[in-house]
């Protein structure tokens, strides 16, 4: 893997990060004494995606113009990677009247259609129209292609099934990823999926799987240069099943109570081991891990700023936007 | 199902409902090459209840896609490939079955436009069976546009009869926003089901929409108002011939919009009457019948010269046996027998 | 296997044969000149089940008093090969207060508690339900075992992989049959499935997994007998896709015009070819077989007269029932 | 959520809403071991919204489970584990997510019994969390309370405040139909959200009963009858003493039970103020504001002096930016302006 690559995988591992360092400052920074999840800057649930980086990294580098991605309710790593605007993306989360959806949405509800990117909050159901968004690409003889990521908890609902057997019956160009960061909020996955690996349920679709382990952004990158190759060249679908880590809580506020591996999945952060593995094979010295660093927070401290800045939506609009 | 159809005489184009919403969607497809249909049998079937019959034939599998028992997936897809700028045309086979895809519809198909603050649009028609009377239970006999109705962001239609059918279909495939059209089998004018003379009539041969929202006034009158949509819309343009002998005189009100409900035509009427009989085959309770009640009670409920009725399915899943069915569907019987009550 | 069992699964094979027929003759009996799908004594909807029985007998024999049964919107065959009491369905089937619902549910939805045998018409969803039964008999401790059955089109639904996924982590005492009649209304399996057998579903959830060919109720006997001894041992559910085949239309009025298998269908009648077996085996002579077929249609002809002679429900009933 | 939860006093023995929900819970499950629960993070975590915290560790994982993220297999479970006799209470997380298992919920848990000719019976409590106002988006937000009280089959119970919340849980457990026990996050008294001082209440410590299908008049007046639930009850209430101090006074109506409706208890307070204005955190159009205009409308429109009024979510998805869900929630601004306008 050259150089280049290399860099822009950790780039863009350390642009998520900050991104979500901010945030979770920002969420926090106002809802003290008496924590309320509704109040201050940023209200509602929020999903963070520290650990995952690397997932958002690998696949995204290999998307092309054209090519889309759907999220769940853990979005934003992967918006990020995808070069949804980072303005958009902050106003919307902070809901403004600039954000992606103009506030209407929220950090569970992104739509950028210029990059083909949306999410869901339900579980496994952002597959099904990445389905569609497919079959268009198919349609206009585009050679682009989707990517539809879950979580594993996510595996086990119908709409993963149903959208697996159907891509893969009509050869449409998706990517299925599932994100296994080993919980579905405090449900560990040994007591939500019957098997050790979704990689094995490709096979009840006829259709290549493979499980990623050790949240290895250029494994995930080279497998996914794979799947996507595949779909774009008219082959169909593939499974992909990436072993990542859920550094934080499921949302702000979990106490993780239930969690008895923090202290394993906090020495698994996945961004000081990329450092150190480029900065040993030489592809990267300390300044120049500091400068990405720097430069990206820079680059989130102005999405950030813009979002404050943004006016929020008038109430008089409340009405708007239910019909076109 | 396919016992043989009649073909419709070209001469005096008098077409079924079947026929004529096929019609509108051909004719869609032919304009806008975006415009593709998908559910389970429309293809070689035709569409269980001749919804699609001849569009495989005439489009070819790229447009007419037979789909698996995945109404989640494929539904989902509808609504995916309409926000790439498609205009999927998607059947759920039964009403009944929307238990295995709401939240496609619901949570995905209704609010993505909203969600994305009006940057995406999701122009989905999706096309639905609906209905009782032929003792096929709990499960395959329900109306449900209630439901549909009460969830934000999406267009509900329910056409009664051939002309509607096709007009309503043009202005859904058009239309920007999903739109779900609810057809009910026994308008459809099926070989093999009771016959319904009004489910034939003359159709234009050109492509033309029924405007979403508008109820149409079918039948004038000063002494009650009757409310009602789709099947229910016959039978109470019987009874209201029948009451007339006996010098009552309903206006019937074919609703064919549900969102948006067209309220300036209801207030109107019970302006006129002063009597409100809606005739609903859906669930009673929490449903249209309310709906309707409320907006002339939240007018003015001085324009209820006498208390409101309902003739509706009363809170009791469709039953099977045939005296048990009829007894909850709204009948001829008990929409005369509310007329007269409203009539004192 | 010895003569016992086998003239059994005939006779079972047989009786569901004369049912269906008796029932095909008087659900278009009335319906004529102008077929009305609601018209006639026994009106709505009718799947028969017609080249099934090898399935219905095959697992049925293996099951003991206080297993359990979950069929389809085309159960007839199950529920007789259970010993569902023959007089109940048809009053139900005839819509009648003598009926196993008391003529509310009708034929795809029939529920004989006193044999744990239910059904459903929607597709796939009969599984969920299933699951419970068996939760039930795994808590009280009683050795028992439920059998889910859905044709091979419902294999594509959320419900099944959701409901294969729960009863495998939680090891249920479940048995999940495809029936696969190649067929799901018009649709060929092979434009629904993405794969060309289910068996291989069940390594997605951990379980066993077995295609049977060719409706042979022997080896549906035989492959019911291990997968019910390992439900009823603790071991948990396994997955059996049984081919078989459908002789009449989807539904009746269905004039399966879209089908061009109608003559090799027909050619692989179970019910001769069986009888055919048995003869040549020597465990049967044609003397016998007739005897059979005789009992089998005065013992429907008495159910069917059961059912026309007793009541429709009163209409003045039609509120009941919907709470307890 | 796990913010540290303040252990209930057992001297004044104040609970909150959740703690009396569990309490009733709790008290059902010592009494009959065939009661279970069931659903996703039910277990250590101890429900979302600490509907069943401690009872995993009271009464281990054979009898309170945490499932897979697969809400059709899962109440389907319910469902059938009912009809064997156990008593399930399965929780579906937020009620938003109907949409994924609403097949197993009115086709099979709500009609079983039904279609059994009574045969069977289907003793399921679904609960599930509901309502919106700490900004949690369209697909988080909803009450939808409508939508299931229109499907027959099913009890739905939605109680307000902790004593209801323990006696309706405990009817619920012990009634022989599947009831739909829906809970505003807002009233749970969860340390994290928005504190409302009525979640937080006296509760009798032995097991009792709050009978499904009566509503509570939880304050009298003259002037207008404000017939409301869940959340909504306290902004009323707080709106009504406010308005007092004007002379103007309100009846509030805690409805508690939908279906079964109370329909005398409202009728008889309609009947007083000649005023009836509904409060519903629910989409407006085809739902339960519509039933209740309906209810009177049918009685007598002339009960009512002057129009009908609702304050309702106005037919459009929850939206996540503050300033545009608190214009679309029933707040205590509207519904003020709304009893002023009743009165002139
Ligand atoms: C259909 C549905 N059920 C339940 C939920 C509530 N929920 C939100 S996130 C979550 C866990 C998801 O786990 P996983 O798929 O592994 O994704 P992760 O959160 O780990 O990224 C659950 C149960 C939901 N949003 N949708
Ligand atoms: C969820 C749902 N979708 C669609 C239907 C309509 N439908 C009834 S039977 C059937 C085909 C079923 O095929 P299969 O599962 O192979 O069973 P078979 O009829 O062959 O026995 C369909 C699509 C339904 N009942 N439920
Ligand atoms: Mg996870
Ligand atoms: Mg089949």
């Amino acid at each position: 893997m050259d150089q280049k690559i290399k860099i822009e995988l950790y780039r863009t591992m350390v642009l998520i990060r900050s991104f979500e360092e901010a945030i979770l400052r920002d969420y926090h920074a106002d809802k003290k004494p008496a924590w309320d999840i509704g109040a201050g800057l940023i209200p509602g649930e929020m999903h963070l995606s520290a650990g995952q980086e690397p997932v958002a990294a690998g696949i995204c580098a290999n998307l092309s113009p054209g090519d889309g991605i759907t999220a769940t309710h853990r979005p934003h790593h992967l918006a990020i990677a995808h070069g949804v605007s980072l303005k958009a993306l902050a106003a919307e989360i902070f809901g403004r009247e600039t954000g992606l959806g103009k506030g209407r949405g929220g950090h569970m509800h992104l739509f950028d259609p210029a990059s083909h990117f949306s999410c869901s909050g339900i579980i496994a159901e952002g597959y099904p129209p990445a389905l569609g968004q497919a079959f268009a690409f198919k349609w206009k003889k585009t050679p682009n292609v989707i990517v539809a990521v879950t979580g594993e908890g996510a595996a086990n609902q119908g709409a993963f099934h149903e959208s697996l057997n159907l891509a893969a019956l009509w050869k449409l160009p998706v990517v299925f990823v599932v994100e296994d960061n080993d919980w579905a909020i405090s449900v560990p996955r040994h007591a939500s999926t019957a098997i050790a690996s979704n990689a094995e349920r490709a096979a009840a679709y006829g259709i290549p799987g493979e499980r990623i382990e050790d949240n290895n952004v250029e494994a995930i990158w080279r497998s996914a240069k794979t799947a996507i190759d595949r779909a774009r060249s008219g082959e169909g679908p593939s499974l992909l099943e990436i072993h990542t880590v859920r550094l934080w809580g499921h949302f702000e506020g979990d106490a993780q109570a239930y969690r008895d591996d923090l202290d394993a999945a906090r020495a698994h952060d996945p961004l000081p081991a990329y450092e150190a593995q480029l900065i040993s094979e030489g592809f990267l010295d300390s300044a120049q891990a500091e400068a990405i660093k720097e430069e990206s927070a820079a680059e989130v401290e102005a999405a950030l700023s813009f979002a404050k800045a943004s006016p929020l939506p008038d109430a008089a609009d409340a009405l708007r936007y239910v019909f076109a | 199902m396919t016992v043989t159809e009649k073909e419709a005489s070209p001469a005096t184009r008098r077409l079924t409902t079947s026929k004529a919403m096929v019609e509108g969607i051909a004719q869609e497809m032919e304009r806008d090459p975006s415009v593709f249909v998908l559910g389970e049998d429309v293809g070689a079937y035709g569409g269980i209840f001749s919804s699609t019959t001849g569009l495989l034939e005439r489009f070819g599998p790229s447009r007419v896609m037979d789909t698996p028992i995945s109404e989640t997936a494929f539904i989902g897809l509808a609504t995916g490939a309409a926000t790439e700028g498609m205009r999927p045309i998607v059947e759920l086979m039964f009403v009944d079955f929307f238990g295995v895809a709401m939240d496609q519809i619901y949570n995905h198909m209704a609010k993505i436009h909203f969600e994305s603050g009006g940057n995406v649009k999701v122009p989905v028609v999706l096309m639905t069976a609906v209905g009782g009377g032929y003792s096929d239970g709990a499960q395959h006999s329900q109306c449900l546009w209630g439901t549909f109705a009460h969830l934000p962001g999406m267009k509900v239609v329910v056409p009664s009869n051939p002309v509607d059918a096709k007009g309503l279909m043009i202005a859904a495939i058009r239309d920007d926003n999903p739109v779900v059209y609810m057809f009910h089998k026994g308008i459809m004018g099926l070989p093999w089901m009771a016959p319904n003379p009004r489910a034939l009539a003359p159709v234009p041969e050109e492509a033309y929409e029924v405007p979403i929202g508008s109820a149409a006034v079918v039948r004038q009158g000063n002494d009650v108002t009757i409310a009602t949509l789709s099947l229910s819309v016959h039978h109470s343009l019987d009874i209201a011939e029948e009451l007339s002998a006996e010098g009552i005189e309903c206006e019937v009100i074919d609703l064919r919009t549900l969102v948006p409900l067209d309220r300036a035509t209801i207030l109107s009427s019970v302006a006129k009457t002063g009597r409100l009989l809606v005739v609903d085959e859906d669930y009673q309770s929490f449903g249209l019948s309310g709906e309707l009640a409320a907006i002339v009670a939240e007018t003015d409920p001085r324009l209820l010269k006498v208390p409101f009725m309902r003739v509706a399915v009363p809170d009791v899943p469709i039953p099977y046996s045939r005296p048990l069915e009829y007894a909850v569907l709204p009948t001829k019987t008990r929409i005369a027998a509310a007329v007269r009550k409203l009539m004192g």
